[in-house]
Formats: C-alpha cells, structure tokens, sequence
C-alpha cells in the first residue's frame, strides 16, 4: 500500500527525515513515535501527498479520494457550520447518500446538537471530533492520523480507540501518537523517528 | 459531469462564506464608490470623456485587486486548502470556482460602479460593458492563479500587486481602447484573445502552485 | 565533472573571442551611419543584449516547463540561472538604450517607443518573479511557483507586444520614426557577430553560475553530512 | 514613561514584522512603478493636471486600505492579539504602536509614491504635501481602530468597511480639495480637526474593542 | 485569589457556564475537567480576564501583570522567531534580566536549538512548549493553564509535571486537562463541569 525508498526531506537547509525505507501493506496498522519535532506530521504530510519528497521516494497506490488524512488543524472552514463543511467535502468525494451518512457521523461524535454552529466558535475537542468526521466521510481505505486522541475527552478517546479497533485488517492505518499505549496493541508495526 | 458538480459546490461555499462574513464585497464596493467619488471631485468638468473612461478602468482595476486579495483568505485558516488539495476532485475545478466566485463579487461591484459612473460621468455605451465583461473574466482568471501563489508566500498582501499588474496591462490597454477608438471590434477581439490565452493557462498549470 | 568544466573553458573563451571581435568590428571596420554617426555603433551591443535577454526569458520558460514536466528538481536551479541572467542582460540593455536614446533624442526615457514601454512591463514582470522567489521557502513549492511564473512571462511577450501596438492608436502619437532594419550587408556581418557574442557570453555565464551553485549545494550537504 | 517604552517594544516588534518579509521598501518601488505604467496606458495624453491628482488620491487610498488590511493579519492567526490584551501594558499602547506601525507603512509608501509622481506627471507642492500627511494621520488612526474591530472576531458585527466609508470618505475630499482648489488652508484645518477629533476617540475606545 | 459567584457565560443564546462559585486561595492547586464543550476554556478565559460574565461575577485579585495564561494556541507571531516573540513578551512584562531569563527558559523547554527559527515553522509539540515558556517568562504567581500536556512528548510531559510541583504553594494554579491522572495528585479543589 505505501511504500518508501531512500526518503527525506529536507526543510531548506534542516534536514528532518533522511534515508527512510518504508513498507507498509494493506491491513496494516503502522504506529509513528518519536519526540517533538523528530518529523512525524512531515512523513504523514509525505504519505498524503501534501509533501514531496526532497530525497528518494515514496508511493502511495491508491487514488486521493480513498485516503483520508487527520491534521494538527481540522482543515475545515472557521466560519462555515459543521453541516455545511461536512456537506462540502460530502460533496467533493462524492460520498452517497451524504445526509444519512455525516447525520449518522455527526450523532456518534456527538456533534449532532452543534451542527448548525459556526466551527469557529467550537471548542478544541469539538473541532479535533469533526476533523475526525471529515476523515471517516468518505470510508477511506487508507488512513492517516496526526495524533487522534488530542483534545478530546475520555469518551471521545473511546471512539477513536473503536475506529482503530473496527478498522482491523478492512483498512491500512498510520498513527502518529504520543500516547502510544493506546495504540501499541493494535499495531503490526512500529517506527520510532528520533 | 462531476468536474462540473464538484466546482459548483466549491462556488456554492464562497458565496455561502461571503454572505455569513460579508469581508470582500463592502470593501470592494467601497472603494470603487470613493475611487468615483473622488474622481469626480478632481475631474473638471470639461474634462475629456477619455480621461474619465481612463479613471473607470483604473477604478476597476484595482477594486479588482482588492477582492482577489482576499479570494483564498478563508482557506489559509486553519490550512483548508490542504483539505480541498486532498480531495478527489481535479485541482483545476478549486480555481474554476474560485474565479466564478470573484467574477460574482466583480459583477456585483460594477452593477454599483457603472451606473454611478454613468450619473456622475457620462453615459455607458454597450462597447464600454462588453469590454468590462471581458476584462473581467481575464482579471478573474490570471487574479484567482496569481492569489494562489501569493498566499502560499510570506508577504502575501504586498505580493500580489506585484504579480498582478505587469500581467494585466494589456487587459487594460484593451479595455481603454474598446471604450476610446472608434472601432471597438479589434479591442474587443484582443480581450478575448487575452482571456482564452491566460484562461487556459492558468486553468492548466494551477495544480502546480497548491500542491507539491 | 572536468568534461563539464572543459566546456564551460571552452564557452568562455569562444565567447571572450567573439566579443573582443564584435567590438574591434563594430568600432573599427562597420561603415559609420549616414545620419547618426559614431554614436550609432552603440547599436551593435545594444540590440545583441536585449535580444539576449529575450532568449534568457525564453531559455527559462523552457526549463521551468520541464521542471512541471519531468518534477526534476534541478531544473529549478536552471530556469531561475536562465530568468536572472535575462534581469541582468534587461538591465544592460536600459543602461545601453537610454544612452544611446540621450545621445540621438536628447532624453532618457520616452514611452513612445514601444519596445521600450514592452521592455519595461516585462522589466516590472521578472522583478516581481524574483519578489516571489524571495518570499517564499526554498523547496518543491518554491519550484513550482516560480515554474508557473516563468511560464506566464513567454505568454506575457507576444500578448504585451500586441497590446502595446494597439495602445499606440489611442495614446501618444509616435514621434520617433525609424525605417526597419535597413542595414548594409557589413552592417549585418558585424551584428550577427555581436549577437553570436552575446548568446555566447549568455551561455558561458550562465554554465558558470549553474555550476558555481551547484557546488555550493554539494558543499552545504558535505558539511552536514560530516556534522 | 513605561507607556511609551510599551509602544517602543510593540513598534519595534512590527517593523521587525515587516522587515521579515525583507522587501517591502523594493515591494513599494514596483507596485509605484506598475501603476504608473498601467495609469501611463489608461490616460490619454490631454489628461488634466486635476485628474492626475485624483489618480495620485486614489493610490494613496488603495495603498492604506492594503496597510490596514493587513494591519493586524499577524495578530489574527493563533490569537497574538489576546496575549498582547493580556500584558500589564495600557491597551491604548497597542493601539498607538499599531498606529506608527501604519504611517510608517504610508509613509514608506508615499515617499516612493511623491518623488514619482512629481517625475512622471507634475511637480508636488507644499500643499499636497502637508494635505497628504494630514489624511495619514487620520486615516491611521481611525483604520488601525476598525482594522481592531474587524480582526478581534468578537467585534465582528461591527462591520469595518461599512464605517470605514463613511468615516473615511471626509478625508479623501479634504484632501483632493486642498490640492485642486486655490486656497488649501480652509481644507488642511479641516483635515487637521478630523485628525484630532477621531485620534482622540480611536485612542479612548480601543480598550473596549479589543477587551471584553 | 480568585473567587466567582453565581458566575455564568453565554454566547448568543447558548449557555456555556451557569452559577458557578468558586473559591481558590493563594496556593492551591483547582484542577478542572469535564467533557469537551463543558467550558473548561471559557472558565480559564473569564479567570483571565479575556472574557466577560454575562452573569454573576467573577474577581481576580491580582493585576494582570502577575498572571500567566496559557490557551489552546500558542499566542506567538508566527513570523518570529522563538527568541523575538519571548523578547517581545519579556518588554511588555518588563521581566528584570530579559536575555539571561529567556536563554534559561529556552534551555530548559528543549528550544535554545531552535531559537531562531519562525514559529510558523514549529511542530506542534515545540509550539506548546514555547507557550510555555511564554507563559513562564514574568514569574506569574496565578497561573492558569489549558491542557498544558497536548502535543508534548513524554520528555516535556514531565517538565510540565515539574513546573506543577515546583509550585507547590508559592504559585496558584488553575489546570484545565483531559489526562487530570497527573494533575490529581498535586490537586487541592477539583471542579467536574458537565
Ligand atoms: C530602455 C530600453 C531601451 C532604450 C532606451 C532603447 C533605445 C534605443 C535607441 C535610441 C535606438 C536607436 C533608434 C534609432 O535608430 O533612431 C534603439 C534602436 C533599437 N532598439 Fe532599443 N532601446 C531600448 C530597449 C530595446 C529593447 C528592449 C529592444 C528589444 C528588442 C530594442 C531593440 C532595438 C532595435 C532592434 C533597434 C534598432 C532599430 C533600428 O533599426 O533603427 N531596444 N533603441
Ligand atoms: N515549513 C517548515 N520550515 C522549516 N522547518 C520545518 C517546517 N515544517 C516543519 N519543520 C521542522 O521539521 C521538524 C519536524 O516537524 P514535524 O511537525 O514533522 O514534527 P513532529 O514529529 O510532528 O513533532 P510534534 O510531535 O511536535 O508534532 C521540526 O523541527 C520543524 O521545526
Ligand atoms: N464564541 C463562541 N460562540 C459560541 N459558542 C461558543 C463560543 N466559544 C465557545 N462556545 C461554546 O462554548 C462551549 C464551551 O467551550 P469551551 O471551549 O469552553 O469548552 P472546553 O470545555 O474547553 O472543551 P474542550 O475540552 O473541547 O477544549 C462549547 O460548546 C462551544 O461551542
Ligand atoms: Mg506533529
Ligand atoms: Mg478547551
């Protein structure tokens, strides 16, 4: 599914990964540790295709619109309701039967009451449980998360820990965590950036 | 069709943005009116229709770079343009319905600036609204690919004007010229040879300044 | 890598001949013109430079559409060599033109002449291509939107050159007439050397600079490969 | 005198800001540049002297509704402006550095914009000089308020280019008139008293805009 | 040091907080949680003075000066670097000995590598930790923090655990945070929003 030869990047003149091989197959659940800045968010961003690759390379076989990608940021609009931002990437990926589909999302993450608030005015949580809604919308195969778990509540942690639960072998994982216990024992492999 | 379902929701949400945050249309409106407003006052009144025409394309021109000024600033909040980068649509359709959402605000700003300008001035030919309709689609197109690269810059805002004007001078020169000479036609022609050229473009190579 | 700098010693010295003859044939052996008189040679550098620096733009679009093309880095490094040498041979060709436009009009500056006011949107246009260089970090972004700029200036030519003739109906009238290019055949020669010069001055320049950089990148990744 | 040690440090802090971008001085030469260019090719030669000074108004109008546009685009992304609220410094020092930061921005602009005007078009006078530093003041201090109002999103009803107009409209005229009209000192006082009266009131209620 | 009564906030029609009260001596230690969108940022806010009650009243008896706010961002520029931004705060604070303080902080939060880099260019984790130092820089004797433990690895997790301890009665502090399993220990008031 993802696979990495010789990768790096570099950031100017900082260099934050170098010489990275990678194998990641379908079904696999791939945990990223490492402290503060060692270049997680970088070789996630890599992975979506965000970035490109300064050094070797990295290939992803799957089409866009069957990766979904959990940033630091919700990548939603501020001023825009739940519903519409939701409505719009619905839209964009084509996901069918949109209303049934985000109304049965917003319910789990317990947006539902919210969703005619602007996301601007949400608190952190609510904005890290819709970004997670945006990237569950289109069912994707593969599925990059930036650190799931931050912000939200005990419940909200519980959710996501089912996501990753349900997931198990139907669809390719990377976690970037730094609440690893969480996720350690789902994995089927780790790499530890330092 | 999908290409044409998926930049209508992307225009849908800038209109949808602009009416709940009402940012770029009352600038853009504004400064068109006081641009007149002031033209007016340092016009004489035996001044050349030329000259006023001149100041109506300047006025334009720049009420123009006003709203692309603002076209992708509610995408770089909280990075949503990476988010609409990743979606399956083609890239090309982000700027097809970013330059329907200028070509809106422009309208809107010259259904205010022409009419004031025919009271205040002197009367709009048909000539002088082809030629604006045309130019803007040129404005939208280069303005919408152009803001784009400036908000993926670090000065965006002093950017922009930058990148902008060199490209829109002969935009300008056609647009004068269609409302001064006698003969619009060849003007007219050359604004649309403009647009078709710059249109494609920038609908091509987009893809390369939002994404890596 | 000693092939790569026999060429550029070669370049060099092709282009070092070449324009050491042009000079020598533009000031000693050209026939004088029969109205403007010595002041006229200055044509035979001033003409080979801004045509020169059309060929600097072209050369970088060119590079910049095989940067979008191939995704090779390295044509980056290529296409922004190729636009600065063009800024460079553009401003030369300001310095020489506005001396010669004192020495035969008695002013600096005029803009009806419309290859002047050309050059001077595409002067404006590749400043604000380095503004945006400057402005944003080095990287595969940076590539492409400089790419994509460079490419809309070869557009911008022939589109302002239309412009601009068509402006010339309803702005200033011409005052300067000129026939075209009616030059005698030794006139032509020496041109044609002159030009030949600068396209070699063109090349050996930018060989130097693309490989002077080069190094430095090589220099840079040593240092912190040794840190 | 901790007052103005406080608008020292917030000061220094946007010229720094500014200077990061490195380009503004070079920024300011070509967008002059470019826009005598595109004026060069939108006015016929028989333009008036007046309609060149309106030209010149309508720049230095552009030019501050870009300044003040991006007065406080640093301060909105991750809530800097919260954390400057919350120093022991007085919220007017905000206020008043922002201000400078401003006019030094105009000011900047107008010193490449004057000399070029006065090369391209006709020599400045006094008058426009003096009416030119008058509107400055004005519009920094009256902009830097509702620019304020528009970024602390708190404030968001209160539309900024909805009072921006009315508020600033006075100072383009003021300032066209002290220019085109034989006798400037009627229009400088006027300018003058604008200046004071909305200084004084931007300076006493920026606290409540930006604070709860 | 901070007492609220009948202390209540509404945004629009909806009503975040309602009659709270709450008494906090110099000192201790409140800790503060609830699920996400129970409030727990918009009662720091008020206690910060960024927000206003729309009901009862809330009294901070310290001037602003002496506390210290550490929010969901980072209230830095972006555009400067680690070192200007801290310069920056340290001026309007007016902290004796800037530059010796500010090199300290920097050390200690793991950032002196760093200083010259533009925060915009941080990764999150080394963002948090400079809001900490923000926060730290003028000795604030009321400290109010909001999730002080999100984005940082296990290394900055346990400076931030230092930083509680080592305030043990000299400081008080307010701490918001879904991980309250480290907090609880040094804790003297817990208040559960809902
Ligand atoms: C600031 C820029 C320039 C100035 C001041 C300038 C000035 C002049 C002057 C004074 C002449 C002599 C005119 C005459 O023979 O009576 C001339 C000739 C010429 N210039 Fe330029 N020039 C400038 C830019 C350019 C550019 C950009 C080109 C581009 C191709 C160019 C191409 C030529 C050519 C081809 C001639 C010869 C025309 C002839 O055969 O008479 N010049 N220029
Ligand atoms: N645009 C950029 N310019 C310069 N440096 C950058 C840029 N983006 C990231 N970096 C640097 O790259 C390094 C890795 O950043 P990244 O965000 O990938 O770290 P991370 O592992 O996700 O850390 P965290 O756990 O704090 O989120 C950091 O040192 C950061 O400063
Ligand atoms: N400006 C605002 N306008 C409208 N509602 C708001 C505004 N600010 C906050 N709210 C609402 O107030 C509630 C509380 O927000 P707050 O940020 O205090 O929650 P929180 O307890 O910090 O949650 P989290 O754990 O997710 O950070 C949320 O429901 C939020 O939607
Ligand atoms: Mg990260
Ligand atoms: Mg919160």
């Amino acid at each position: 599914m993802i696979s990495a030869r010789g990768l790096g990047r570099r950031f100017g003149s900082k260099r934050v990964l170098r010489d990275l091989d990678l194998e990641v197959r379908s079904g696999e659940l791939l945990l990223v540790t490492g402290p503060n800045g060692s270049g997680k968010s970088t070789l996630l961003a890599l992975m979506a295709g965000l970035l490109a690759p300064t050094e070797g390379e990295i290939e992803v076989d799957l089409p866009r619109g069957r990766i979904g990608y959990l940033a630091h940021e919700a990548l939603v609009y501020k001023e825009l309701t739940a519903l519409e931002n939701l409505d719009l990437y619905g839209r964009l990926y084509h996901v069918p039967e949109r209303r049934e589909t985000i109304g049965a999302l917003l319910e789990r993450f317990g947006l539902w009451e919210s969703r005619h608030q602007r996301v601007g005015s949400f608190s952190r949580g609510m904005q890290q449980r819709l970004a997670l809604c945006r990237v569950l919308l289109h069912g994707p195969e593969l599925l990059l998360l930036d650190e799931p778990y931050s912000g939200l509540d005990a419940s909200a942690r519980t959710l996501v820990d089912d996501v990753l639960a349900e997931s198990g072998g139907s669809r390719t994982l990377v976690v970037a965590s730094h609440e690893p216990e969480h996720v350690r024992p789902l994995a089927t492999q780790a790499l530890a950036l330092a | 069709m999908t290409y044409f379902a998926d930049v209508a929701a992307l225009a849908r949400k800038d209109i949808l943005l602009e009416l709940r945050s009402r940012d770029t249309l009352p600038a853009m409106l504004l400064f068109v009116v006081s641009a007149l407003v002031v033209f007016h006052f340092s016009l004489p009144s035996d001044a050349s229709a030329a000259a006023s025409t001149g100041l109506l394309w300047i006025a334009l021109l720049f009420t123009a770079l006003l709203g692309l000024g603002r076209a992708f600033a509610a995408e770089r909040e909280q990075r949503v343009l990476d988010g609409l980068v990743l979606a399956p649509c083609d890239r090309s359709a982000i700027w097809l319905a970013k330059c329907l959402g200028v070509l809106v605000f422009l309208g809107v700003a010259e259904a205010v600036a022409l009419p004031a300008y025919a009271l205040f001035f002197e009367p709009v030919g048909w000539e002088l609204v082809a030629a604006v309709v045309l130019a803007d689609l040129g404005l939208a197109a280069v303005g919408t690919l152009l803001a784009a690269m400036a908000a993926a810059s670090r000065a965006r805002e002093l950017l922009l004007p930058l990148l902008f004007l060199p490209l829109v001078i002969p935009v300008v020169v056609g647009g004068v010229g269609a409302t001064v000479v006698d003969d619009p036609a060849r003007y007219l022609g050359f604004l649309a040879l403009y647009d078709l050229i710059f249109a494609i473009l920038s609908w091509a190579s987009f893809e390369y300044v939002v994404a890596e | 890598m000693s092939l790569r700098n026999n060429r550029a010693v070669v370049l060099a010295a092709a282009a070092s001949v070449l324009l050491v003859a042009g000079l020598a044939l533009a000031l000693f052996w050209a026939p004088e013109d029969a109205d403007q008189g010595f002041s006229q040679r200055i044509f035979y550098v001033h003409v080979p430079i801004a045509l020169t620096a059309y060929a600097c733009f072209g050369w970088g679009a060119w590079k910049a559409l095989r940067l979008l093309w191939t995704r090779e880095p390295r044509y980056d490094l290529e296409s922004y060599t190729a636009v600065h040498m063009g800024v460079i041979f553009g401003i030369l060709t300001l310095v020489t033109g506005s001396i010669w436009a004192k020495i035969s009009w008695g002013v600096w500056w005029t803009w009806s002449e419309r290859q002047l006011t050309l050059f001077l949107v595409l002067f404006l246009f590749y400043c604000a291509y380095f503004m945006l260089r400057f402005s944003v970090e080095p990287g595969p972004r940076r590539a492409n939107l400089s790419a994509v700029y460079a490419l809309f200036g070869v557009a911008l030519i022939p589109v302002s050159f239309l412009a601009i003739r068509l402006a010339e109906n309803f702005i200033h009238p011409v005052v300067f007439t000129r026939d075209g290019p009616q030059m005698s055949g030794s006139m032509f020669v020496v041109f044609c050397v002159c030009l030949a010069a600068m396209l070699g001055l063109f090349a050996s320049l930018y060989t130097n600079e693309l490989a002077g950089k080069r190094l430095d990148a090589r220099l840079r990744e040593l240092r912190e490969a040794l840190e």
